[in-house]
């Protein structure tokens, strides 16, 4: 049972870095790799602002809002700069690009914030557990859970129901369209795109006191989230959801059913799943 | 005349890499043996993206195969039959990446075969490193360097430079052959199923085995380098099939050029003359790497070869090469 | 030459082929009409094997091919282009047909090229300047194929097409977005390579109808995945269904 | 922001200057005494490479300040691993190509595992800085190659007889390791020390076995229900760097500090409290290879304490600074009494000479050059009295001799 909260736990944490890899693939057609950096730069900004102990939930989620606006900021910077120069070259000069921006990042990190491993702690409030009906449940992960959850919601809804969705979803589907009902291309790009890093630093900010900052944390959770964005569908942001769930399962059952192999599980499962649904579960989307 | 040149300057670097060991220093000796072999493997993976159009981001395991196999078998005290032992290693990438293939390609394309790969490499990797058989983390240490006999002539690869010019010569016949396969008519229909897969279809090619024998092939070749790479480092671990080593070849092939056949082996000697020229420069290695990559990536977006190419169109007809430069921006595969 | 016997389509939830009955006779040219929506390219589809269909059979040369992938069907003497021309891009208009003499050549066994050789031989270059002759691009040979223009696309299509020496040509639309005057062109070429004493089939889609006067036999008349019609073009014009549900309404506007 | 600009720039002026010198050419020995180091300075091992490269750099600084060696400056070339063993043999044969005689390697086992087998075609000698592994003294031995560190045995052996002896109550212990190998022996040693000296005292105890994580993972809340659930109240912990401190993060919600009598940790020392602060557990054991506060009363280990807090400002170095210190100390010793770089010269010189070093008396096995210093272990915890929020409660120390493997050079320890 406790394997299911945590699972769950695990999810919602995948998750929230995986939503925007997704958008970003949605929106842009290319598997970020610097995403994960990205991640790392926005939770490095959160706990600079926060220290090692946040007084209150409240600081937490403001410094994980903060990060999230440094981030954006950061990749429109890239966007505008870098991807949008190559973008009608071959997409895969995107990827080698979206590579070369982690490289510099993971060096940016350890320039500013050097080596040494950072601490933050979860703050009062959600620091300690919760019984319910007889389980033992950290309240940070209800927290992590609690997040994961309002984000896909915030998301879904933005996409399908608001207005900024729709107009998002038509540049992505056609852009030369979209301009010609007077949509401005570049700038709903821009903040579509500006939105998608963004969400990079909020899960990192958000996900800070779950774990200990080192310039190694971006690949700590990219791999998990390229196998959820490819599971779920690229562009997917339902499917992410859904696989994020799925994968923290099978890890968390990969625990308890084979204690001696760690970690496996996840590509196992990947490499079926792949083969059984080779569009992902819920199958692409241009957003 | 855009051919002389390119030729001409092919030769010229063909010989600065024969007759390294007489001036250079042996670090950089390593070290170009070493980009060689890569250049080799990132060749394979090109065959299979820059022609059959399909992307692998596991073939760090396949290269991992090959060496694997290859220490193995020295190990075990086959050093006899060196020549033997690189057509075993062959051939067991070779069925690897075939049995891959008959599973994976008729469902998944695209991205979905890559982090399909991707997957499967690192189970590898993660399986290598708890074989106690096979050293765990710390892989096969030792590996010593065989005498290698053709017929009746025998070479000791365990003296000085030979095995620096025996990589020379079997990396020198792995281009050729890849050259070949790219260049007749396998490659030419392969080409065809990357361009549009559908018409390829529609001339009566069965594009699933085509891809399927390139994926097959790509295999092979991957492993193949691998092979020759255990007993020149004379160390295997499970890193060396890990995520670095499969997004090596891609990193290769763009920075070179994906259009150009040379462009995966131009990009893989550039890729390792940044990193010995910046050596010294600890602590910002990654900045330096990604800044230079960038730099590329955004001058010259079809690759150095593409670029190249331009600048010698250019110099030899000014006013053609303008013209076709504003024409294609990914240029077809020539030489 | 083709048969295809209550041929049923689906994508998803929407039906777009219902009970679809035609025979086509061999040397002669077939033409399939109808408003947009009305199913031809799907019906096309499902006769070249790009699609399967949920019901129903497709019977080529007396072989049912039904379950049979496209390859094999073109390999069996299919041959068809595409709505928007689809050619080989970053090739030349010369290697464009070269690569499919090459694959017609594998396809029939013929081996004319020793296996250790790379360049194309003698024999498939020099056809490959024929085929290239007949539909007039010789001069455009060592063009790139993206720089050809819009008309010479299509025609580059058709020579990669012919290459195959097919039994039955399947043409989607070969005039859909050309000038009158490239349209009269491509007319003459095909009306010269299916002529009479040709012996090869033509199956055909098409929207402009002076294309379709010039050159078809018979012609089918579809509306919302539905056979309506079948006969000559006399026939057509005399059908009354027919006038209703399209030309009656091209009638009303004119 | 920790950046040292001071540092970072002539770090960044060295590098460009030795970027113009014809590096590449087959240079002449230069008349400076010069010792190539080789770690792992990118990638993840560069947060222990850069302290390798500190301790280097202090040694250097100290023994050029006392006049060098015979007279002449000792230089140092650094270079990267690039965290594999094909980049530090790369290293390896760039710098002997340039006549370097004198080496220094660390990090990761299987990069000098890669360069092990070139010492006899290059001729030269090599301490290798805080290795660990028994292979490189046993299967892979090679006699120009001595271990400046702290074997599995010897450390973690040692552990487990001090935890027997120091808390004879507690008859269940948990471990807790990565899926990695290498810790494996870690475990296993630590396991065979506590069993032994329990059975020596006449008592039982029993170790469950080990809960494995995978490596570099992000959510351990499973693994630490699991262990809690065990019931034991001692853990060994052998969880490293960054997996260790999100363990003891996402564990103290649980109750770590209540559940757990004895806490122990392998050998993060301080990198868990500095990170931590006032969050760090309550009471926890941790090895270290060396701590200057044990060693007072060596003039060489505060000398390189002083150094250190000027080089970086912080109190607490790693175990790695003075061991690295020690490697080029050892070299250096030995060069000034054989009056040679001639390998031939040097190792017997580096097998009878004992210089002071900041570890203590540096002395290595004659058999298969192992180390057999002082093991020393830590405890500290919270302490809301201390600013930093932490402070350390005791040391012990035990002689490393008697922990220290049976001496078997050339083949596998069994």
């Amino acid at each position: 049972m406790f394997t299911l909260v945590n699972g769950l736990t695990t999810g919602m944490a995948v998750f929230l870095v995986a939503a925007g890899l997704t958008l970003v693939f949605g929106i842009m057609r290319i598997l970020n790799f610097a995403h994960g950096a990205f991640f790392m730069i926005g939770a490095y900004v959160a706990s600079s602002l926060v220290g090692s102990a946040p007084r209150s939930v409240l600081a937490l989620v403001a410094a994980a809002v903060v990060a999230a606006l440094v981030v954006g900021v950061l990749g429109i910077v890239v966007q505008r700069f870098v991807l949008r120069r190559i973008q009608h070259v071959d997409e895969h000069y995107m990827l080698i690009a979206t590579f070369a921006v982690m490289l510099v990042c993971v060096g940016f990190v350890k320039l500013v914030w050097g080596l040494e491993f950072l601490s933050v702690d979860p703050p009062p409030g959600i620091d300690t557990g919760v019984d319910i009906f007889g389980l033992f449940v950290p309240s940070f992960s209800l927290f992590i859970i609690g997040s994961g959850i309002v984000v896909f919601l915030v998301l879904d809804f933005v996409i399908h129901r608001a207005w900024a969705g729709k107009m998002i979803t038509a540049i992505a589907r056609d852009g030369w369209m979209a301009e010609l009902l007077g949509i401005n291309v570049p700038a709903g790009i821009m903040a579509a795109v500006g939105g998608s890093f963004a969400l990079a630093g909020l899960a990192g900010g958000l996900l800070l006191p779950n774990q200990t900052l080192s310039p190694a944390l971006g690949d700590t959770f990219l791999l998990l989230a390229f196998i959820t964005v490819v599971i779920g569908g690229l562009g997917n942001v339902r499917g992410a959801f859904i696989a994020a769930i799925l994968l923290g399962l099978i890890d968390g059952l990969n625990t308890m059913f084979l204690p001696a192999y760690p970690g496996v599980a996840v590509y196992v499962g990947m490499v079926a799943f792949l083969l059984m649904w080779p569009n992902g579960i819920l199958g692409e989307s241009r957003l | 005349m855009n051919r002389t040149i390119s030729g001409a300057l092919l030769a010229v670097l063909a010989a600065a890499l024969v007759l390294l060991p007489f001036w250079a220093n042996s670090g950089l000796v390593f070290l170009a043996g070493t980009t060689m072999v890569v250049a080799v493997f990132a060749l394979s993976w090109n065959l299979l993206f820059g022609y059959a159009g399909l992307a692998s981001f596991g073939s760090g395991g396949l290269f991992s195969i090959g060496a694997y196999t290859m220490a193995v078998t020295l190990r075990g005290g086959y050093e006899g039959q060196f020549l033997l032992l690189i057509a075993l290693s062959t051939a067991i990438g070779g069925a690897v990446a075939f049995a891959i293939g008959v599973v994976a390609l008729r469902r998944s394309t695209g991205i979905f075969l890559a982090i399909l790969t991707l997957a499967l490499a690192e189970l590898l990797r993660i399986t290598l490193a708890k074989i106690h058989w096979l050293g765990a983390e710390d892989g096969i240490p030792s590996i010593v360097r065989p005498k290698a006999s053709i017929g009746v002539a025998t070479v000791d690869l365990a003296q000085g430079n030979h095995y620096y010019w025996f990589l020379c010569v079997a990396c020198a016949l792995l281009v050729a052959l890849c050259w070949w396969i790219a260049h007749g008519r396998f490659g030419r229909t392969l080409r065809t199923i990357r361009l549009d897969t559908e018409r390829a279809a529609f001339m009566g090619v069965d594009t699933h085995r085509y891809r399927l024998v390139a994926f097959t092939i790509s295999g092979a070749i991957a492993a193949c380098a691998g092979s020759l790479f255990a007993p020149w480092a004379q160390i295997v671990t499970p890193d060396i099939g890990n995520m670095m080593r499969s997004t090596q070849p891609i990193l290769f092939t763009l920075l070179g050029g994906a259009s150009s056949f040379w462009g995966p082996m131009i990009g893989a000697f550039l890729f390792s003359a940044i990193e010995f020229s910046t050596r010294t420069l600890v602590g910002i290695q990654e900045i330096i790497t990604g800044g230079i990559l960038l730099g590329v990536v955004l001058l010259f977006p079809t690759g150095v070869a593409g670029a190249w190419n331009a600048l010698v169109a250019r110099l030899a007809d000014p006013y053609r090469a303008e013209a076709k430069a504003k024409a294609t921006t990914l240029r077809p595969v020539k030489e | 030459m083709i048969r295809l016997h209550s041929v049923d389509k689906s994508y998803g939830a929407l039906k777009v082929l219902h009970g679809i009955e035609a025979e086509i006779l061999e040397g002669e040219t077939f033409a399939i009409i109808g408003p947009n929506g009305a199913g031809k390219t799907t019906l096309f589809k499902v006769m070249t094997g790009e699609v399967g269909c949920e019901a129903g059979t497709v019977e080529f040369l007396g072989k049912d091919v039904t379950k049979e992938p496209a390859y094999r069907r073109t390999r069996a003497g299919m041959g068809r282009t595409f709505q928007m021309a689809r050619i080989f891009k970053e090739m030349t208009a010369e290697e464009n047909i070269v690569v499919a003499i090459e694959a017609r050549a594998k396809n029939m066994g013929q081996r004319d090229t020793p296996w250790y050789q790379v360049r194309p031989s003698r024999a498939t270059v020099d056809e490959a300047g024929e085929i290239l002759a007949r539909l007039s691009l010789e001069r455009k040979a060592r063009i790139a194929a993206a720089q050809l223009s819009h008309g010479d696309k299509k025609r580059l299509e058709l020579g990669i097409t012919l290459a195959g020496r097919p039994k039955v040509l399947m043409l989607d639309e070969p005039t859909a977005g050309m000038s009158p005057s490239e349209r009269v062109g491509v007319t003459e070429l095909i009306r010269s390579i299916s002529g009479k004493g040709s012996g090869l089939t033509v199956i055909m889609t098409e929207h402009d109808m002076g294309v379709i006067f010039g050159l078809a036999d018979r012609i089918m008349v579809m509306n919302q995945g539905r056979k309506i019609a079948e006969g000559s073009i006399d026939d057509i014009r005399a059908d009354p269904v027919v006038r209703d549900v399209y030309l009656g309404k091209e009638a009303h506007h004119a | 922001m920790r950046l040292n600009r001071r540092h970072f720039l002539t770090t960044s002026a060295a590098g460009v200057g030795a970027l113009a010198m014809p590096g590449i050419l087959r240079a002449q020995q230069g008349e400076a005494v010069r010792i190539g180091l080789i770690t792992t300075l990118s990638g993840p091992g560069q947060l222990y490479g850069n302290y390798i490269k500190d301790g280097c750099e202090i040694a250097v600084e100290r023994l050029n300040a006392a006049g060098g060696v015979n007279g002449a400056k000792i230089e140092l070339v650094v270079r990267d691993d690039k965290n594999s063993p094909e980049g530090a043999v790369t290293a390896f044969r760039e710098l002997t190509g340039n006549g370097i005689k004198l080496f220094a390697q660390g990090t990761f086992t299987a990069n000098l595992l890669g360069t092990l087998p070139l010492l006899e075609e290059a001729d030269v000698t090599m301490v290798m800085v805080g290795a660990s592994a028994l292979a490189l003294t046993h299967e892979a031995f090679n006699p120009r190659a001595f271990r400046l560190g702290f074997s599995s045995p010897m450390c973690f052996g040692g552990y487990g007889t001090l935890m027997a002896q120091k808390h004879p109550e507690i008859e269940k212990w948990a471990t807790l390791r990565s899926d990695v190998t290498a810790l494996a022996d870690i475990t296993n040693a630590f396991t065979k020390g506590l069993k032994a000296e329990t059975e020596k005292a006449g008592r039982k105890v029993e170790v469950l076995d080990p809960v494995l994580v995978p490596y570099g993972g992000a959510d351990f809340r499973n693994q630490i229900s699991n262990i809690i659930g065990s019931g034991a109240p001692g853990l060994f912990n052998v969880l490293q760097g960054a997996d260790a401190i999100s363990y003891y993060k996402q564990a103290r919600t649980f109750g770590l500090d209540e559940k757990f009598k004895v806490l122990c940790d392998s050998a993060n020392e301080f990198a868990i409290a500095k990170a931590m602060g006032a969050n760090t557990p309550a009471s926890l054991w941790s090895w270290t290879g060396w701590y200057p506060a044990a060693n007072k009363g060596n003039p060489v280990s505060d000398e390189v304490h002083k150094a250190y807090i000027k080089l970086r400002g912080d109190e607490y170095p790693n175990w790695y600074i003075g061991v690295s210190h020690d490697s080029i100390l050892t070299i250096a010793n030995a060069v000034a009494k054989a009056g040679s770089l001639d390998a031939a010269k040097l190792i017997p010189t580096i097998e009878t000479e004992t210089p002071q070093g900041a570890l203590g008396k540096i002395q290595f096995r004659k058999e298969d050059h192992g180390f057999a210093g002082d093991l020393t272990y830590i405890r500290f915890g919270r302490d809301d009295k201390n600013a930093n929020g932490w402070s350390v409660f005791e040391t012990a120390q035990l002689p490393g001799a008697e922990f220290l493997e049976k001496a078997t050079p050339g083949s596998k320890l069994n």
